[in-house]
């Protein structure tokens, strides 16, 4: 179990003005519950998800492949038959299959390992508990902050926080 | 506001996501296991017949040819099931008040033919042809399997048209010399590939006409 | 962005109200239209169980035209079911942000046309049951598809979209399905929101991979959309019948659906607007800059069908030449002039702003452009069997009165989808409203 | 090879093959129904030919039924038959049709109830008491042409009886001014048959000899033999046609004017004149005038190989002089003594009998397999004159309107199930045996004739062999047994005769018509009516028009025009009293001031088929000039409705050359063909090698007439449904093989070009089959895979010859027309193609169990299949032999030999399709005097 302070900003600006200067009061960012996606925070927090494309990339490479396969062992291996007196291997007519399933296989590797790294589906998790959480997703913007270890530091950054326009900061503990 | 989900429910919705991906593989696998499966193509079936008729003892024990009864099976496609006159040829001396043989001499009497029930069934489309496949080498049991030791007829291979193409593709494990055609208790010798290939030359089979879609259906 | 709608809470409320309060609205037209095409689906069911009990000779296709309505209606159902993908990616990735607020139900414009679409080719069988055939799986009868045909690729390109078109829509709406979940107060209510939510907390770190991924979708999106098109014109140009077999199918699809399914979108934004009080949200703007989307496609469209022109007269062929003259004196030429009339000449009043700016009369001619691109689909269709290269066979086709009921009723099936979808999901995307208010906010 | 009873037994099997395996899961069981005893000479699943004859019009045309397991399924022409040669026309085929159809007369009825056979021999004796008793003075005996020598010898025998009974005799399709003709001309009745084969210059003059009808097929070959356009076509003859109304004759022609028959006549007259006749003649018209010319010259440049042809429409001394001009010109004739035991004229006959029962002369009637309550002139009244009759006994193959009238309806066996025999035109006779066991409780003719004697269990089959048992030596069966496998019975051909030098008969010119003239043609599909109930033969297009279901009234366009009609309107035609309505059908060749009719159609009671379709002709017949009628009115009515075809356009611009080239002669001799050329188109794929067999199709656009007898072949031999009118109506007619016509801006036909599936080796239908259906075999054939196909019609509509054809509705199973899904219809199926179900697309398959067979014989023999030992059913069927199909790898190929001929060309090569069915162009002869003149 770890505390966590919850901040609460109305404006995206506010939060992330928050955000930049949490360190300075010994708040370690943790994360941020926001409405749309806030550009600054991934930076912010150091996050890092460029490696979602290359899963992507390869997961449609492979339905790539395995389409072209089936359709070349199949009508030249499994199957020989002469249509039209087209060459078994009519590539260019072989491509568009792979094509589109390729895509989709890109879109399905993709959504997958966008679950696997957002750890959703989660619909059980400590956080519904939070009340406050439940307008992040509508219209708040809410930081989470790991406290500095120690009452008066605590104390302290949460006054900072309201300061910092912080219209409500909680205490949770996950 | 409390907790919407119990704790359980994330297994349970990861679940239902992977079932989603998986079920239509799943679904394809279960149809091709029931569609090669002896439910639909009738394998080491027994069915029932006016007359038990024991291959085994005819065949097998008795050791009559099969051409003496199936008489056309070198002339036409049909190797024909015989006509009961064939039946009361012996019968009329053998067994002569047998209770099994009652439905024979009844039709014979009164010259109503005998509904047998068909063991080996190839759908209305596909036309086999007997006469041209004991010419080319292909021997009664590749087919209907060791019919010397069945009591009642069966059918021993699946007669799909997988099935059927694993023959025409590669006849040369198959086929035999013209003398063991109708040799029940024939198996390939070892060096059947090269034997196999002989023969398809002695035979004159084209192979690459044999996967031809015409000829089987027209 | 109208003031009405200029703070994320306000956004909320407008898009969530249909579904959370529908009390405080007026169902009264949607009831209406609600039994109307839940009585054209029940005909349109009617009509499918009676085409499988009797067979396409139902339809007036014949020996020569063999291909009739239910083609047309496939190519124009999946020209419709392009524009959603089309916007939402398209425009994306061209940051047309004002797309936010009609992209959602433009997706979902997208599946169920796309849908639709894709029944038609299966109705249009003469063995219906068997068009499990087209999938490569394994079978007893040691058989495979026929990739060189264009229909494996229709196939295979329809299922992908489909498939792809449910992902985008679905990964869009998670975290508007997140907020309905935070917003509902009944228990059925945040118990069904919370389970196609999938636990969305609008994490900061979810939300940048989350975006990565919509992003990427959006750029895969443009070039399936475009493949889908362009194989459903290899359809035809992938043959060699005069008329058909023209490099510039492809392209000249992809355009053409674009231009059948912005008009369905308008026609769709203004009833959402005028039905759940959205006009803050979809404003004149919004129809001004599809109209002048429409005014573009419509040049293409027009230069499109001069190079046909050309094309036919430059090649020399007899038929060719004989087909175009035939597209002006033929048997269809009253549909020929009412396509052009409805797709090159009707959009040009899309010059004056006044015209641009008037919903109803961007609604209107929408709505004759997507009847002409229809129009011009079952042209397609018939000119060319018509008058083919075996002057002997030259025949004409007469619809039957199946044919209609399908195709009319088809669009009750699709009316009936999108008044229940209304009712379960949000119908404008409220995240990236809300991401488009804070960034007009910035500026 | 005899016909041993027990393979009667053999339709016991029927029910074997009707219950064949469809496709299922859950495995319901499924019987196997061996014999009790196998028959004498059955191979189950080998099918067996049989040789017999079929009558039109009472003349035989020897044919070969195929026959499985004793179902005839299959009817081809015998080439030992001097009427076949090998050939098929299509009303022999169609046979098959009306034996199985569930309509027949199936049983005796007695004045609208069900009887026996047994009630009308009991009714029978007691009556022909009463007969012998007055020596036969009230009984008439009323048949078709009986060519039968057997039937001939018992109603001789039973005239013999009782002397005083009259047999007369109808056939609708008369020849009564052809005898009269001859009788006028000779002195005595002579039936005279051009040796075309023999002639350089043929002129016929309203004549017919390629249109249907018992010498169709005679005609057909000898006129192929003189219109051979190969490198070396020395042998080339020249057609000229003078008629009133676009016959086959005309439509193959390579001059053709459209005249009425008056002027027609004038034209014969003028020709006779040119050869020192001195008639009195009237002057011609301008083009006619030139016309005449260029023939005269013609003939006469051409000695002793120029002959003329007089036509039906033309009155005897037309014919009397047609004969006169014929031997000036030392034309190649035969003349051969009528086989029609009956000399007097059909319509005196038929008048005789009217007149007879009006006088109250006819207690006692048999009408023996003809129908002239509807087929004869409407003005003789001859269903009113029936009706009178107390005792009138009706045996008929159908249930019809002559039955109706009669107090006994016996049904008739048909010639497929009966033993007779029969002659062909010059006398040559054939046995005609069963094919299969009555279908019902049916009776023969002489089975009727021998019970009228007395005899009650006559055996026809003994009867006939009484016939012949004089010319069978020592009464041999060995003779016998030739016969039958024959088909013919060797030295019954008559000798031809040599007539006595012809009178110039009295004959001038004719008044101009007033009004308009009216032209009466057997049907070239139903004939004189008794093919109605066969549906093959409703929906077989009329040659030039490719109407189907039904007739019209053909008008010129000119006429047409002046009475503001389009094809489909409704008129009113009156003759006198008589008048009809029906629809016009604008026709370019008809001459005009001629409307056109055919006979057969408005049967009011034939069966499911042929009821109230189209109109009775019959009815404005006159009674003295049968064929030509004059001063008929005509007048717009109010009703419209199109007309039913096949084809729909028949125009051909002038551009489309890749689709129907024509040259001249002159053309072929100077090499001045321009055919576009087609070679294979330069291509980055690598071809595909054919190194077994290579099967192609060559078709001789010159040679082909437009007969149709390929096309029925076809339906008959690959199981090809009859859609129905509506459907017709819809365009979805299923034949594999169409017969198009085209015309250019000339009232002539450019010519007919028949079109089975191309077989194209860069095939555009296979590659957009989703699912394999459409494919190529090891051999170069175009397969279709009915089982496999999903019915996308891509194919179809990728085909450029438009040779496919979908299954809309299961017209071959439980979706037929009218009663064609009836039971009894299944024993026409050819048992070794597939009947296509609903949804699945079908095409040509160059006969491909035939191939099968072929291939499978050979294999078992470790041979190569030889030059012709295929050959499709459209080949065999067709009387000019304008089809040639072979293997393109065999060392002696007919078929690659024609690719070398210079007309040869492929139908829109230029696709580059690489089509193994292939064309060599339509080559005419015209005459280059004539040049400029076509009206």
């Amino acid at each position: 179990m770890t505390k966590m302070l919850l901040a609460q900003f109305t404006q995206p600006e506010t939060m992330v003005a928050a955000a930049r200067k949490s360190d300075q009061f010994g708040c370690r960012l943790a994360d941020a519950f926001t409405p749309f996606p806030v550009e600054e925070m991934p930076e912010l927090l150091g996050a890092d998800s460029t490696s979602l494309r290359v899963y992507m990339f390869f997961g449609g490479l492979i339905f790539v492949v395995a389409a072209y396969a089936t359709e070349s062992l199949s009508a030249v291996f499994l199957y020989p038959i002469n249509s039209g007196g087209r060459p078994l291997n009519s590539w260019p007519t072989f491509v568009l299959f792979p094509f589109a399933i390729g895509i989709f296989g890109a879109a399905l590797i993709g959504f997958i390992v966008l679950m696997i790294k957002t750890g959703l589906p989660r619909l059980h998790h400590p956080l519904f508990s939070v009340e406050l959480l439940e307008r992040a997703t509508q219209n708040h913007f809410i930081l989470a902050l790991e406290p500095p270890r120690g009452a008066a530091l605590e104390a302290r950054a949460k006054v900072w926080l309201r300061e910092a326009g912080a219209v409500e900061v909680t205490e949770v503990e996950i | 506001m409390a907790q919407i989900f119990r704790p359980y429910a994330d297994s349970v919705v990861r679940v239902v996501m992977i079932a989603i991906l998986v079920l239509p593989f799943a679904i394809v696998g279960v149809a091709y296991g029931v569609m090669s499966s002896p439910y639909i193509t009738g394998e080491h079936l027994t069915l029932e017949q006016p007359v038990p008729f024991s291959h085994e003892h005819h065949v097998g024990e008795l050791g009559l040819d099969c051409r003496y009864c199936h008489s056309y099976v070198e002339k036409s496609a049909f190797a024909a099931v015989p006509p009961t006159h064939t039946c009361m040829t012996c019968h009329s001396q053998l067994f002569t008040n047998a209770e099994l043989l009652a439905p024979v001499r009844k039709s014979f009497a009164e010259r109503m033919p005998i509904k047998w029930t068909r063991v080996h069934r190839l759908p209305a489309y596909v036309y086999f042809d007997h006469s041209v496949h004991i010419a080319n080498g292909v021997g009664c049991s590749t087919c209907h399997g060791h019919v010397d030791r069945m009591p009642l007829m069966q059918q021993t291979e699946p007669l799909t048209m997988a099935w059927c193409l694993s023959c025409h593709r590669n006849p040369a494990a198959h086929l035999r010399p013209p003398e063991e055609i109708y040799n029940m208790s024939w198996s390939p010798p070892d060096n059947q590939e090269q034997k196999g290939r002989n023969l398809i030359e002695r035979y004159h089979i084209r192979v690459e006409h044999l996967s031809d879609c015409s000829v089987c259906h027209r | 962005m109208q003031p009405a709608a200029r703070s994320y809470e306000a956004v909320n409320e407008l898009v969530s109200r249909p579904l959370l309060k529908p009390e405080e609205l007026n169902w009264k037209f949607w009831w209406i239209a609600f039994m109307a095409s839940l009585a054209a689906t029940a005909l349109m069911l009617v009509c499918i169980l009676w085409l499988f009990t009797k067979g396409v000779g139902l339809w007036g296709v014949n020996t020569t035209i063999v291909w009739g309505f239910a083609i047309a209606n496939y190519v124009w159902w999946i020209g419709i079911g392009n524009a959603g993908t089309l916007i939402s990616a398209m425009l994306l990735l061209m940051r047309q942000h004002w797309r936010a607020s009609i992209n959602r139900f433009a997706e979902a414009m997208t599946i169920f046309a796309a849908g639709i679409a894709g029944l038609f080719p299966i109705l249009h069988l003469g063995r219906p049951l068997y068009f499990y055939w087209l999938a490569p799986y394994p079978n007893t009868m040691a058989l495979w598809p026929q990739w060189r045909s264009a229909l494996v690729w229709d196939f295979w390109a329809i299922l992908s979209y489909i498939l792809f078109s449910i992902l985008f829509w679905y990964a869009g709406l998670i975290p508007d399905l997140a907020c309905m979940r935070d917003r509902a107060r009944t228990r059925g209510a945040r118990f069904w929101f919370g389970v196609f939510a999938l636990g969305w907390r609008g994490s900061a770190h979810h939300w940048q991979i989350y975006h990565v991924y919509h992003t990427t979708m959006a750029c895969l999106g443009v070039p399936l959309v475009v493949t889908l098109h362009s194989v459903v014109g290899m359809d035809f140009a992938a043959s060699l019948m005069p008329g058909w077999s023209e490099t510039i199918y492809p392209p000249y699809f992809v355009v053409g659906a674009m231009y059948s399914g912005f008009t369905m979108v308008i026609a769709l934004a203004a009833a959402v607007r005028w039905g759940f009080s959205l006009e803050a949200l979809i404003t004149v703007d919004h129809f001004e800059v599809m109209a002048k989307i429409l005014l573009a496609a419509s040049i293409i469209m027009s230069l499109s069908y001069m190079t046909e022109w050309f094309g036919a007269w430059y090649s020399g062929a007899h038929e060719e030449r004989s087909l175009v003259a035939y597209e002006f004196e033929g048997h269809y030429r009253a549909l020929y002039y009412a396509m052009l009339f409805c797709n090159c000449f009707l959009p040009q009043i899309f010059w004056f702003k006044a015209a641009r700016r008037s919903i109803a009369v961007v609604v209107v001619v929408g709505l004759m452009i997507n009847i002409g691109m229809w129009i011009e689909r079952i042209n397609i269709v018939w000119m060319t069997l018509s008058h083919g290269y075996a002057v002997s066979m030259w025949r004409i086709f007469h619809p039957t009165y199946w044919d209609y009921l399908l195709m009319f009723s088809s669009l009750g099936l699709f009316a009936l989808l999108y008044l229940l979808l209304c009712r379960i999901a949000p119908i404008v995307s409220m995240h990236e409203t809300r991401r488009l208010l804070s960034q007009g906010a910035q500026q | 090879m005899t016909f041993a009873p027990d393979r009667r037994d053999a339709l016991k099997l029927l029910a074997m093959g009707a219950t064949a395996a469809l496709g299922a899961c859950g495995r319901p069981e499924e019987e196997i129904v061996p014999y009790v005893e196998m028959p004498e000479g059955v191979t189950p699943g080998v099918p067996m030919q049989f040789a017999t004859a079929l009558p039109l019009s009472g003349y035989a045309r020897g044919v070969l039924v195929t026959s499985y397991e004793g179902r005839p399924t299959r009817i081809e022409g015998n080439p030992r038959h001097p009427a076949s040669l090998g050939a098929c026309d299509i009303f022999a085929q169609a046979e098959l049709m009306s034996l199985y159809t569930p309509d027949r007369a199936k049983a005796v009825a007695h004045e609208g109830g069900i009887s026996s056979w047994v009630g009308f021999e009991t009714a029978l004796l007691s009556q022909m008491e009463i007969e012998k008793a007055r020596q036969g003075s009230k009984l008439t005996i009323l048949t078709g042409r009986v060519t039968s020598p057997t039937l001939a010898r018992q109603i001789q025998a039973l005239l013999n009886a009782i002397p005083a009974a009259q047999w007369r005799r109808y056939e609708p399709v008369h020849d009564d001014a052809e005898i009269s003709g001859a009788s006028m001309a000779f002195g005595r009745p002579l039936l005279a048959m051009p040796r075309l084969d023999q002639a350089s210059i043929i002129v016929t003059l309203d004549a017919d000899p390629l249109g249907p009808g018992p010498y169709q097929l005679a005609y057909a070959n000898a006129l192929g033999k003189r219109r051979l356009a190969r490198k070396d076509a020395a042998q080339f003859a020249r057609l000229y046609a003078i008629e009133s109304c676009l016959t086959l004759t005309g439509a193959n022609s390579d001059e053709r004017l459209s005249l009425p028959p008056h002027l027609i006549r004038a034209v014969i007259i003028d020709i006779a004149n040119r050869l020192g006749a001195n008639l009195t003649q009237e002057t011609l018209p301008e083009n006619a005038q030139r016309f005449a010319t260029a023939v005269f010259e013609d003939l006469r440049a051409n000695p002793a190989h120029g002959v003329v042809l007089i036509g039906r429409g033309q009155p005897a001394e037309a014919h009397a002089l047609g004969h006169w001009i014929n031997r000036a010109l030392g034309a190649p004739v035969d003349y051969f003594p009528p086989v029609d035991p009956i000399a007097s004229a059909h319509v005196d006959s038929l008048r005789g009998l009217v007149q007879d029962i009006d006088n109250g002369r006819v207690e006692s009637l048999f009408i023996i397999g003809c129908n002239p309550a509807y087929a004869a002139p409407g003005e003789l009244a001859v269903g009113e004159a029936i009706a009178k009759v107390p005792f009138s006994v009706y045996h008929g193959l159908d249930d019809d309107e002559t039955a109706a009238l009669c107090n006994w309806r016996l049904p008739l066996s048909h010639m497929l199930e009966s033993w007779s025999d029969l002659r062909a035109v010059n006398g040559v006779a054939s046995i005609v045996q069963p094919l299969i066991r009555p279908l019902y409780d049916t009776r023969t003719a002489h089975q009727l004739v021998a019970l009228m004697g007395g005899t009650l269990s006559a055996s026809p089959y003994q009867l006939v062999r009484e016939t012949w048992q004089s010319r069978a030596p020592g009464g041999s069966d060995a003779s016998w047994r030739q016969w039958l496998h024959d088909g013919i019975i060797n030295g019954t051909a008559n000798a031809p005769v040599t007539p006595p030098n012809p009178t110039l008969p009295n004959i001038g010119p004719l008044e101009a018509p007033r009004g308009l003239s009216l032209a009466f043609a057997p049907d070239p599909s139903i004939w004189d009516g008794s093919f109605a109930n066969n549906a093959w033969l409703q929906e077989c297009p009329k040659p030039t028009t490719k109407e189907v279901w039904g007739n019209s009234i053909h008008i010129s366009p000119s006429d047409a025009a002046a009475n503001h009609l389009v094809a489909g309107d409704f008129v009113t035609v009156t003759l006198g009293e008589h008048s009809l309505e029906a629809p016009v059908d604008l026709v370019q060749g008809q001459a005009s001031g001629v409307l056109g009719v055919t006979l057969g159609y408005g049967r009011r009671r034939v069966g499911a088929i042929g009821e109230g379709l189209g109109f009775d002709a019959y009815r404005l017949m006159p009674i003295e000039t049968s064929w030509a009628a004059q001063d008929v009115e005509l007048s717009r009515a109010a009703a419209q409705s199109p007309i039913l075809r096949t084809q729909r356009s028949f125009h051909l611009a002038p551009e489309r050359k890749d689709v129907y080239p024509t040259f001249t002669l002159v053309n072929l001799l100077k090499g001045e063909i321009d055919i576009p050329e087609s070679p294979a188109l330069p291509s980055l794929l690598p071809g595909w090698e054919y190194e077994s067999y290579k099967w192609a199709m060559s078709i001789d656009n010159t040679l082909c007439i437009g007969c149709n007898a390929c096309l029925i072949a076809c339906q008959s031999e690959n199981n090809v449904p009859v859609v129905g009118p509506v459907e017709v109506s819809m365009g979805r007619e299923m034949h594999w093989l169409r017969i198009d016509a085209y015309y250019d801006d000339k009232p002539t036909p450019l010519g007919f070009q028949p079109v089975p599936c191309m077989h194209c080796e860069t095939a555009p239908c296979e590659p957009v089959c989703p699912v394999e259906a459409s494919v190529h075999d090891s051999e170069g054939l175009n397969v279709q895979v009915y089982n496999r196909c999903i019915g996308t019609r891509f194919c179809q509509s990728n085909c450029p010859y438009k040779v496919r054809r979908f299954n809309f509705f299961g017209y071959a199973t439980d979706e037929a027309y009218a009663n064609l899904d009836a039971q009894s219809f299944n024993a026409l199926f050819n048992p070794d193609v597939t009947v296509r179900s609903r949804g699945v697309m079908e095409k040509c398959t160059y006969c491909v169990q035939r191939i099968s067979r072929t291939r499978r014989a050979a294999e078992k023999e470790k041979r190569r299949i030889t030059e012709g030992e295929v050959v499709t059913a459209c080949q065999s069927a067709c009387p000019t032999r304008a089809i040639t199909f072979g293997d393109l790898n065999s060392e002696d190929s007919k078929v690659r030999d024609l690719r070398n001929e210079p007309q040869h060309y492929e139908m829109l090569g230029h696709l580059d399709t690489r089509p193994r069915t292939t064309y060599l162009a339509n080559v005419k002869n015209p005459n280059a005097a004539l040049q400029g003149n076509k009206s």
